[in-house]
């Protein structure tokens, strides 16, 4: 083990799997030339040349359907969106034609591609940059989703990504892409499976189920329940589809109050579904309305005060836990 | 380029034949409620299908929008797999889960059949561009109608091919209609083909009622591009004789604008071609519509015949599993004969890199795990 | 009163407000000329002339911008999208520009635009042309959304919709067209406010929450339930955002047990939120897990059988309802 | 078409020292933390949006992308309200909703700040659509980048602009980069002035280094299309001395590069034009430029001193209420000011129906209810 990034981490699963593989290949704005937006994609393009880093041109929609028809004919491609505020433009794309494909095809035709990028509100990027798309993403039949957390789950989650015969998408989070953490040692093929959640603190009296920019702050919750004597157990789902509802359940079944902390907009968002799971699987085990702690349903405002106002945070999962508990 | 051989010419109007033959019959079958959804038939528009794929090897990647019908049969998808789909039935070429706007036939390299306008043009792109990465002589050819040409993902999708260089042709099959929108109501355009110029590629018209000129020009672009990856634009003038789907009644053009393209028909004009260089007979005409007939009323048949769907498929293709992949639809047994398509070495095809000797090595390698 | 198609009722709904206000107009593909794809549109462009009916190309994406750019600067437009399937090569405009306007402008840019059409599956259409779109656009906070399923509901709710300030969706249903209802004669101006449920039928055993597609298999299960001794509370939501929350709540308070019937994919659907929502107010009000009738969450098959056995229908509902009762 | 007099000339001149101030005091102040997000500066293209807005009307529409600080500045809007903005406060032009790339101000007709990339297009063709539906002799001008022409929606925004001959004014600011991809990098035009082709308008490249001659070409063609209301292309070649966005090293250019379009600097030359001609003392454009900085200075304080947006703010602007509209942002009384744009009565403009009159009916009366 050492300590790497999540940039890092993202970093070298791009750089293992495009070397693994010939049909793996990078494509996106500023992928190659510039080493990326938010630099997760450094030295590729030396490494691996401009026939396998591709920039393109701001053609959203363009590009991600280009990956589509490569993966229609066997190549593997990792299609990288700026932020996925701008897949929005190839909506119809990731929608329509990746998911759809193999039951439109009668089963010949499996799209082996992975999305890529930046996921959910980062910091006073306005209304149109700050578009968390898990929620829409997941509600569409055929497509996976994963958000990574730590680089060790940003690496080997990207890893599975890429080897998975259908379209996967990989939603990361700008502020993580500096934070640190231990990674398996660089010769060990780290292989994250999608669809296994991590149990990050273990605790007996509330659930708090979290994901992606939510982890941290729900372990913050936890210790600061600790000192007030209320014992949390923290599950990071990792995988919002296939979700793992095995270990939602076996948590809740213990201890019986739940608390979602979100990071998308709550009206039909991720925390519904699993309040949906949970109550019409395990309805006897709850003690408590399950809380959701998600954005405010608003657009969202750039100023830093209003910013965190919607957003999903520590003193907002200690208060929806102090509510049940 | 060589010209395609006498032979050809003959299976090329067989082809054309039964594409109307079995356009005519889904149309018949579609009003006796055998078919649901929408249907979109190709009659009056057959000599684009067949002389671009007289133009191409088999294993040239194909793809389309959803009056797709006849692409697939061009590619040598039976009529048998083609009318099966329509009818919802397992033995379909997209296993009944499909229908009409979305045929499909990875064994032909026939690549779909889609129903979102301008939506596949990003993905013909894509085919090319997997050619190209490696390094592979396949041309991919890319249809769709005159309607197509104003969404943003076709521009996205040209101007990427222009930029990329890819082997791929845009083919514009312009029956001056989408829907009931005439060209000159949908485009700022004077003439479809110069949109070619703002890619970077260069473009051509053809008369798509004539198969000889579809086929001589779709021939000699995909041999420049087989030589040096290039994209290129075709505007194929022609004309569906149809409403725009089963539903639509057409009256938005006029009785002699449809009798003056009759005129034309792409059949009769191949079929007196021929005739007139003693290359066909009367008798021998006749023969052919009547097996085109036979095999469509077969069809019909065939796909009566076929068992629906399991249930347990709703759930089957969702997901591939770990360590699978799509599997090509296999035609059932009682697969009719099409008139073989033989394909002539022509072209500059190298021997190295065609047919299916280029399917990707992680796909193969992974199916045998 | 009189009887009228779903179809007659839209278009007498659009004929009314473009009469009202010069500022309204529509647009879409084929709805002048051709006067609709389904006939909504007809007669309209005899009536007000090609300025005010406008057939488009097929550029989704560009005329709802076109759209919402208008109602910028104080028009009111109404934008037909042939099926709500085609919306999502819009969805861009429809998600990032029509909703966050006003909050990004500080409110300065409110946007008054409709867009309609029918949505979700129709009759074996397969799998690009069957989306149910209401659960990814009620994700988004600044829209509005209603779901007529009564001819009298069409014509109400269209002509509020046209004139509210914000943008609204009015989703309606294929196979409704030519269906007949009862609806106020031509000369009431007929305005049913978004966001109110109407209670179809009343009931005590059990509430069954429907819109749109739903709601007559929800009175067909209702009638074969009542021969059974089980008495079913009907609703049909007519709105998705704003949801009527107080009518909701109010019938679960009386019938303790619910069956949700939607005609969107269950992810993150609109089943989703509605058991969020219920479970986290009034908890105690249930004497049983809620259970949601949704679509089978795989791409829609164009075979008919793999089709019906896709989408909610009258004996799910029912077998739903008995498994609570 | 007239020409502007010598006295707007200075006043432009003013204007662009305005923005240029603004611009290094924004970065200064990002750099301090005091503005969040991201930021995007407009030094070197000034002459663009200067030229632009000295030929056009205070009515006519004008909308832009991200890098619009500029924009709003040419518009009239105050120093203040631009910077209140970038540090998110309520006296913003957006009240601090907004922020960097979102700048609003309906009162002096601009229409945002559009951040994805591409997707305000088909919104000026809106607005230039409302124009012509309410027979008004305004022209719309959309700005935008050179990477924003391979977008899908530019495409569409286009072709309905040329097929329902749109009074808008497509002006692409090629600064020759979208971030860190060079416009050959990107389009697979040879000049991106030839895309106007294709779409049934004229096409004009203009030197956006040369205020004089923005202005002027610009001027020709509002002049045509309020005669006659059609849409027309502009490509301003232009450079932007910093970096994409404050995050931006722009390693990507040389050194020499950068230093060639110093030389062209449009501030140096225009005030070079000036002099030349006797209209402009060294003296007096110190003291223009010194009252540049003064307002710019003085923003920044009104900016620290400037509330913040209250928390109710956040629910407020989700949706408006029954009988309620958008309400123009409505600067504080600490508004200092800008050089006023004075606006002559050259051009078409018509008297009856330019300006606020031609407000929508529908929304005032709903304001009264
Ligand atoms: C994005 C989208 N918008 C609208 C439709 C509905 N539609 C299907 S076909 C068609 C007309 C297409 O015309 P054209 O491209 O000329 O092809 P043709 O039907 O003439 O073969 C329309 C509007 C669709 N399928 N997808
Ligand atoms: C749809 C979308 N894709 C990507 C981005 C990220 N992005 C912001 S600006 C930009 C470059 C745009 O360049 P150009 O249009 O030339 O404008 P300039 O920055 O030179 O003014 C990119 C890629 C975005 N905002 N929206
Ligand atoms: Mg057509
Ligand atoms: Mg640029």
């Amino acid at each position: 083990m050492r300590e790497i990034t999540y940039r890092q981490a993202l970093n070298e699963a791009l750089a293992e799997e495009i070397a693994r593989d010939p049909n793996v290949f990078l494509m996106g704005e500023e992928v190659a030339e510039y080493n990326g937006a938010y630099k997760v994609s450094q030295g590729l393009l030396d490494r691996f040349g401009a026939e396998r880093i591709i920039d393109t041109p701001i053609s959203e929609n363009g590009f991600a359907g280009l990956g589509i028809g490569a993966a229609m004919v066997g190549l593997r491609p990792i299609v990288e969106f700026m932020t996925f505020s701008f897949s929005l433009v190839a909506f119809d794309q990731i929608v329509n034609n990746a998911p759809n494909m193999l039951t439109m095809s009668g089963g010949q035709f499996n799209i082996p591609i992975t999305f890529r990028g930046p996921n959910g509100p980062a910091h006073q990027l306005g209304a149109t940059h700050s578009h968390a798309t898990e929620c829409l993403y997941a509600n569409v039949p055929g497509l996976k989703i994963c958000t990574p957390a730590t680089p060790r789950d940003a690496k080997g989650l990207l890893k599975t990504a890429i080897r998975d015969n259908n379209p996967v998408l990989v939603l990361e989070f700008e502020l993580f892409y500096s934070q640190k953490g231990q990674v398996e040692d660089e010769d060990v093929d780290l292989l994250i499976p999608l669809g296994e959640a991590a149990t990050r603190r273990e605790g007996s009296d509330v659930t708090i189920i979290s994901y992606a920019q939510t982890v941290p702050m729900a372990l913050a919750a936890a210790e600061q329940l600790a000192g007030e004597k209320i014992n949390a157990e923290v599950i990071d789902l990792r995988s919002i589809k296939p979700l793992d509802w095995p270990a939602v359940f076996a948590s809740v079944s213990k201890t019986h109050r739940v608390v979602i902390a979100e990071q998308d907009r709550p009206f039909c968002g991720v925390g519904a579904e699993i309040t949906y799971r949970i109550q019409q699987e395990i309805f006897d085990e709850l003690d408590a309305p399950i809380q959701r702690v998600a954005q405010e349903d608003v657009p969202m405002p750039y100023n830093e005060r209003l910013e965190q106002a919607v957003l999903p945070n520590t003193e907002k999962i200690v208060a929806a836990v102090k509510k049940i508990c | 380029m060589a010209q395609p051989e006498q032979r050809d010419e003959v299976e090329m109007l067989a082809m054309m034949l039964l594409i109307r033959r079995f356009e005519e019959r889904a149309s018949q079958q579609y009003q006796a409620q055998k078919i649901g959804g929408f249907c979109h038939l190709y009659i009056g528009q057959e000599a684009v299908v067949a002389g671009a794929v007289a133009a191409t090897r088999p294993d040239d990647y194909l793809i389309t929008a959803y009056r797709d019908h006849a692409h697939a049969l061009a590619r040598g998808t039976s009529a048998n797999a083609c009318m099966a789909e329509l009818f919802g039935k397992v033995t379909g070429c997209s296993r009944g889960l499909g229908g009409s706007m979305h045929f499909f036939d990875k064994a032909n390299h026939m690549y779909g059949g889609h129903a979102i306008v301008g939506a596949h043009v990003p993905l013909a792109a894509g085919m090319a561009f997997a050619s190209k990465y490696r390094k592979e002589d396949r041309v991919t050819l890319c249809f769709f109608g005159d309607g197509a040409i104003n969404q943003g993902g076709f521009h996205e999708a040209l101007n990427l091919a222009g930029l990329f260089k890819l082997p791929v042709i845009f083919i514009c099959e312009n029956n001056f209609f989408a829907m009931g929108t005439s060209v000159k109501r949908s485009t700022s355009l004077k003439e479809i083909v110069d949109r070619a110029e703002g890619y970077d590629m260069p473009g051509e018209v053809v008369d798509g009622m004539s198969f000889r000129e579809v086929r001589d020009k779709l021939g000699e672009i995909i041999a420049s591009i087989r030589k040096d990856p290039h994209p290129a634009f075709v505007e194929a003038r022609t004309y569906r004789y149809r409403g725009h789907s089963m539903s639509d009644p057409a009256s938005y053009r006029t009785k002699e604008e449809l009798e003056k393209y009759r005129e034309e028909d792409p059949i009769t004009r191949l079929r007196a071609q021929l005739s007139r260089e003693g290359k066909l007979t009367n008798e021998q005409f006749d023969k052919l519509d009547k097996s085109a007939k036979e095999q469509v009323m077969a069809s019909v048949k065939f796909a009566e015949k076929s068992a629906e769907p399991p249930l347990e498929d709703l759930y089957k293709y969702t997901y591939v599993g770990d360590g699978e992949s799509g599997v090509a639809f296999e035609e059932s047994s009682e697969r009719t004969t099409v008139p073989a398509r033989k394909t002539s070495a022509r072209g500059t095809a190298s021997s190295k890199n065609n047919g299916d000797s280029a399917e990707p090595v992680a796909t193969r390698s992974r199916k045998k795990a």
